[in-house]
């Protein structure tokens, strides 16, 4: 059976909701499902627990802290990953504080997913953000899924995780379609990443829908006699150093390719963890956003500045060169 | 006024309904959040403005571009992502500017352009000069934080600001009803906020409204708030054109088509100069289409231009 | 009731002396927001509450919290960073909690508390019980979007809130004539949330204000809003005892003390009962500073526990 | 004379105001100048151009921006590290976006001051972030400085130049005082920083207040033949690369100490540069606040989660026995 990411993820939402009664989903439009994210929830599981708000992401990010002081499970659809902007100071500064302000009196599980992260082919300079790397660097939980599987696995462990956990699902990967049976759809742990094709010349860390562009880039390369290991943290946050030093062992070598700006993102952390624990054969590279970009509306100049398949076709030559 | 007005809504209708196919036709990539039905507030509000004022515009903002007086040639090709466009191709349909025409800005963040509004109105008074500015938004951006603290700021330091609130009963699917608890012009008095509803599918009833505000704002009075009450004849954006999204009956719909500006102000123009009108419209909007796909693409090495105004100390 | 009353009061009144000059001994680190004058909000609010309900509170909350029933000693052990403060002096006075009493915490983020407060009443009551939050923020806060996006969730839900407003004329130095355009109560109208005015000096009087919105919200009505002017006698917080700040001159803090809510309230008590109080609020007080000082500080060690409630999944 | 750093600042306020009419002050208590920053500019530029704010973060930051669109040049108090997070979205989407998404129509020269960020003793958990990392990775113009000198020149440059910049003046360091002439004080360019001290074994990379410890680190291990370089970029973005990488030439050592999170900090971000570009005889070590940390209220704990001399120390020690 063919499942598509959005919809692992729109049934990871019914399975929580339907496994727990104190799971609640609050957002814009959900009810209708614009996103399609919520698909068929609000007649499943009726009004009470499909709430649409009106557009005051800032109080309905508090309320949801409120409702989950007292027991509740909220998970809070944004429209646009801006909007994480606009509640910055409600998830970093007050669902993520609780727990040790009070003295470990209470637990803040919130879950935040934006359906569509990233650039969004015509959305422009405010729609095209992907802010992971701002909520690991305050130390939120955030995931990233790639695939259909873990779309499922990683939103199911994060309903369940007792802390704020934001899930950012890449535009470009929404539409990324698995034969999955069903039945193997299973909670994926956060913090544990994947080598999503083994290899022993390089290992190229890739996130979310960029993995795809990372496998097919090691196919290709394989025909060139160069074997590419992908490997997928899965989670931004907490990182998989394990998995990652594991597999930098083996090559001795690092890409990383990262759909955030380059200063301090999620690439940066990677080479940090990388030049702190391992030795390499060459200087590791990043592929990433160029620092500071805001997404120029012309779809030639957004993909311009989007880390693709030749940037990291480029970086992974000059890694080998070099050694 | 009444021919001019007519003009206005009858070139931003023909300006959507032709964007809207090149949305179709994939010239336009990403699609638009149409203002078909509400050009009776662009038109009405724009026209009570002086060439110095400035206004702010939304997401759904070809309209208030149009009727400031933007080169429909120019914001076609800004839609389209080409050089001559707008803002260089750099912001498509949700951020479409002209400083030279004191068009700030549309932004793509509802609730967000008030306060700029209000700043920037706040500083050509001291600056010395008599400027007004008129900030469009939502019934959906009367629930956002931001926009009502802009209205205290606006109140206490009598801000010359028209907020410009145009309700047209839904924010995407979200009708105003379950939305905005107790009325939007009483959430704007609240704030001291002299605030009138408004028939925003008349364009001459929305000018004599506005112009009433910008007299009080010009005097140094401060702001003035209007709602705008209106329907959205189409989609939200057009991607609810391939997803049916099943927030509104068609009967709705077409009550809503029962009082379309266009036809309002039309029926108070001359037939024939009607038809001129539509004739000078079509041959202008031809003009602009043909300009605009003429135009060049920027080039995608020039993706960063224009990120820092002092670029010089960046490495 | 009438001594309860004045026994609350009187209980922060001496509280709130004692913490500062444990502020200037040093035992208090970071100092504190002083409730003094503003006593009979917190006492008249809390009386109204059953033990089921919640409240939040605010960087000035010692008031609340003590007003709510927290231990005073614990409370203060709190302020000095011990073990075995309300949150194990991880909090300190900004955050102080204690949610096995319904005090979902206090918070330093001006306007944050109000949609928290929201949320957990909401939830309270899809959970089926029947529990009313109060949720206490200053004439400040009002200006704040996050608030007034609060009043709306909580009146488009029915949400069985108590927004309590405690206007003492300022926020920091900023008199509240200068910071709030319109009125507090229209704001809060303006939401269609039914607001009153209350004499916040008078602690009975805030009781029965409180009393009848709290019938309103278990009645399922929804929120009410409560207005109280009071006035703080004290520094907005200890540091302005060093830094004088001229805000406001010595005559009018004259005027505010001349409304003193724990003489408003002991005058209603005989003088045998109100001393019998008196000393039994000394003792208690003198039993929690001695708790308090001889309280273990916690260990540096553990300096990050709670900081995730779920670990495992970190490394 | 001596000058402390925090009336440095509130000279370079005064200055810039004095040489440049579009200058003006808005902000929380600053008439009566409640953290000393705007002492005295009340009565020497009026109520103009000194502008009290009620509570409304979002919207002043926002009207600010309109005031530059217009032609004006303002400066933001924030009393409070956390009312950044506040105004992210303010600041990253709107204030930054505005040159790139208009095709080059309009500047935003909006400056937002933080007089005392990072921990301030006993302000506990929403009081005490030093989130300059944040406003690094979206590409806004940050700067931390360290000295009175360089507060004053760096204000005044921020003041100057033509986007908006962030100026965190860290609460260790505003009671730093120098003896100065002030006819010495002049701008300090953004993006370039300083050797504050030379040495030759390890490059220690410091911002703001802890310059001064690693200052005093580097005294003190000089008495034990440890010869300490003391890089300090000043600018968080855009970094220095050439300074850092000069003095890495030298060194081949690295030790960054960093009041930000560690997980794409600004320690990792200048690992990650160094990785890319330099060799080393030893792999880099961070000194930063844990992940995630939030800072807990008393005070022997508050300071155990700020990175400090001896962890420094430590560090140093640990990069040259590698070697
Ligand atoms: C702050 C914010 N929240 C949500 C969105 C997504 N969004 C874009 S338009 C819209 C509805 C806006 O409704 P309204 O203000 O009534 O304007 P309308 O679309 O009806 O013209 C939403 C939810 C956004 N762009 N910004
Ligand atoms: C959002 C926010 N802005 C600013 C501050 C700094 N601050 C703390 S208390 C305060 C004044 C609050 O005034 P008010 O709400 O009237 O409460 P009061 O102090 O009078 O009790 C300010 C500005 C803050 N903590 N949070
Ligand atoms: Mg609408
Ligand atoms: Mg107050």
């Amino acid at each position: 059976m063919k499942l598509s990411y959005l919809k692992a993820l729109n049934r990871a939402l019914g399975d929580a909701m339907a496994d727990d009664p104190a799971v609640f989903l609050l957002g814009e439009d959900i009810r209708v499902a614009a996103s399609s994210l919520t698909a068929g929830l609000l007649g499943r599981f009726g009004p009470d627990r499909v709430l649409d708000t009106p557009l005051s992401e800032q109080a309905f990010t508090n309320f949801a802290t409120g409702a989950a002081l007292a027991g509740m499970r909220p998970v809070i659809e944004f429209q646009i990953p801006s909007l994480l902007f606009l509640v910055f100071e409600q998830i970093a500064n007050q669902a993520h504080k609780f727990s040790l302000m009070t003295g470990g009196q209470c637990k803040v599980p919130v879950t935040y997913v934006v359906p569509g992260s990233g650039s969004r082919t015509g959305w422009a300079g405010q729609h095209s953000d992907h802010p992971y790397s701002l909520f690991a660097h305050v130390g939120v939980k955030t995931v990233v899924p790639a695939t259909p599987a873990d779309a499922y696995g990683l939103l199911v462990s994060a309903i369940r995780d007792d802390d704020p956990v934001v899930v950012f699902a890449p535009s470009g990967a929404l539409g990324i379609r698995d034969d999955l049976d069903f039945g193997t759809l299973v909670p994926v742990p956060l913090g544990v990443g994947r080598v999503a094709r083994p290899g022993s010349d390089v290992t190229v860390v890739a996130l979310g829908h960029l993995v795809q562009d990372a496998l097919s880039v090691a196919d290709e390369l394989s025909g060139v006699g160069i074997s590419v290991e992908v490997f997928d943290p899965r989670t931004v946050y907490p990182l998989d150093v394990d998995g990652l030093t594991t597999s930098l062992a083996r090559t001795r070598r690092l890409v990383v390719i990262d759909d955030s700006n380059r200063t301090s993102g999620f690439a940066a952390e990677v080479l940090a963890v990388a030049a702190e624990r391992c030795e390499f054969d060459s200087p590791p590279r990043r592929v990433t956003r160029p620092d500071g970009a805001v997404l120029p509306f012309a779809l030639a100049l957004d993909r311009a500045v989007q880390p693709g398949r030749d940037h990291l076709v480029t970086a992974i030559h000059a890694v080998l060169e070099k050694s | 006024m009444t021919r001019d007005l007519y003009r206005t809504v009858r070139l931003i209708r023909r300006f959507e309904e032709r964007a809207i196919e090149f949305v179709r036709s994939g010239e336009i990539v990403g699609g638009i959040h149409p203002y078909i039905g509400q050009e009776a507030v662009a038109a009405g509000v724009c026209a009570a403005l002086r060439p110095s004022d400035v206004i702010t515009s939304t997401h759904r903002g070809h309209g208030h571009v149009l009727a400031r007086g933007a080169d429909p040639a120019r914001l076609l090709a800004e839609l389209m992502g080409r050089e001559s466009g707008l803002n260089k191709g750099r912001g498509g349909s949700m951020h479409a500017a002209d400083f030279g025409l004191g068009i700030l800005g549309a932004n793509a963040i509802v609730g967000a352009a008030g306060s700029i509004a209000t700043g920037a109105a706040w500083a050509h008074r001291r600056q010395g000069r008599d400027t007004v500015a008129a900030t469009f938004f939502g019934d959906g951006a009367m629930n956002e934080g931001m926009l009502l603290e802009a209205f205290n700021l606006a109140a206490l330091w009598r801000v010359p600001v028209i907020f410009v609130c145009e309700n047209n009963g839904y924010a995407t699917t979200m009708p105003v009803a379950s939305a905005v608890a107790g009325s939007i012009t009483g959430r704007a008095r609240a704030f001291g906020i002299p605030a009138f509803t408004v028939d925003g599918q008349d364009p001459e009833k929305v000018l004599a409204a506005t112009a009433s505000g910008v007299d009080r704002a010009r005097a140094g009075k401060g702001p003035t708030f209007l709602e705008c009450t209106t329907y959205r004849f189409d989609a939200h954006h057009t991607f609810e054109h391939r997803t049916r999204l099943t927030y509104r009956s068609t009967e709705e719909v077409s009550a809503g088509w029962s009082r379309d500006p266009v036809e309002i102000q039309g029926a108070r123009v001359a037939a024939a100069e009607r038809a001129a009108v539509d004739a000078e419209v079509e041959a202008l909007l031809d003009a602009a289409a043909g300009s605009a796909l003429g135009s060049a693409h920027p080039d995608p090495a020039a993706a960063l231009e224009y990120l820092y105004a002092s670029p010089e100390v960046m490495r």
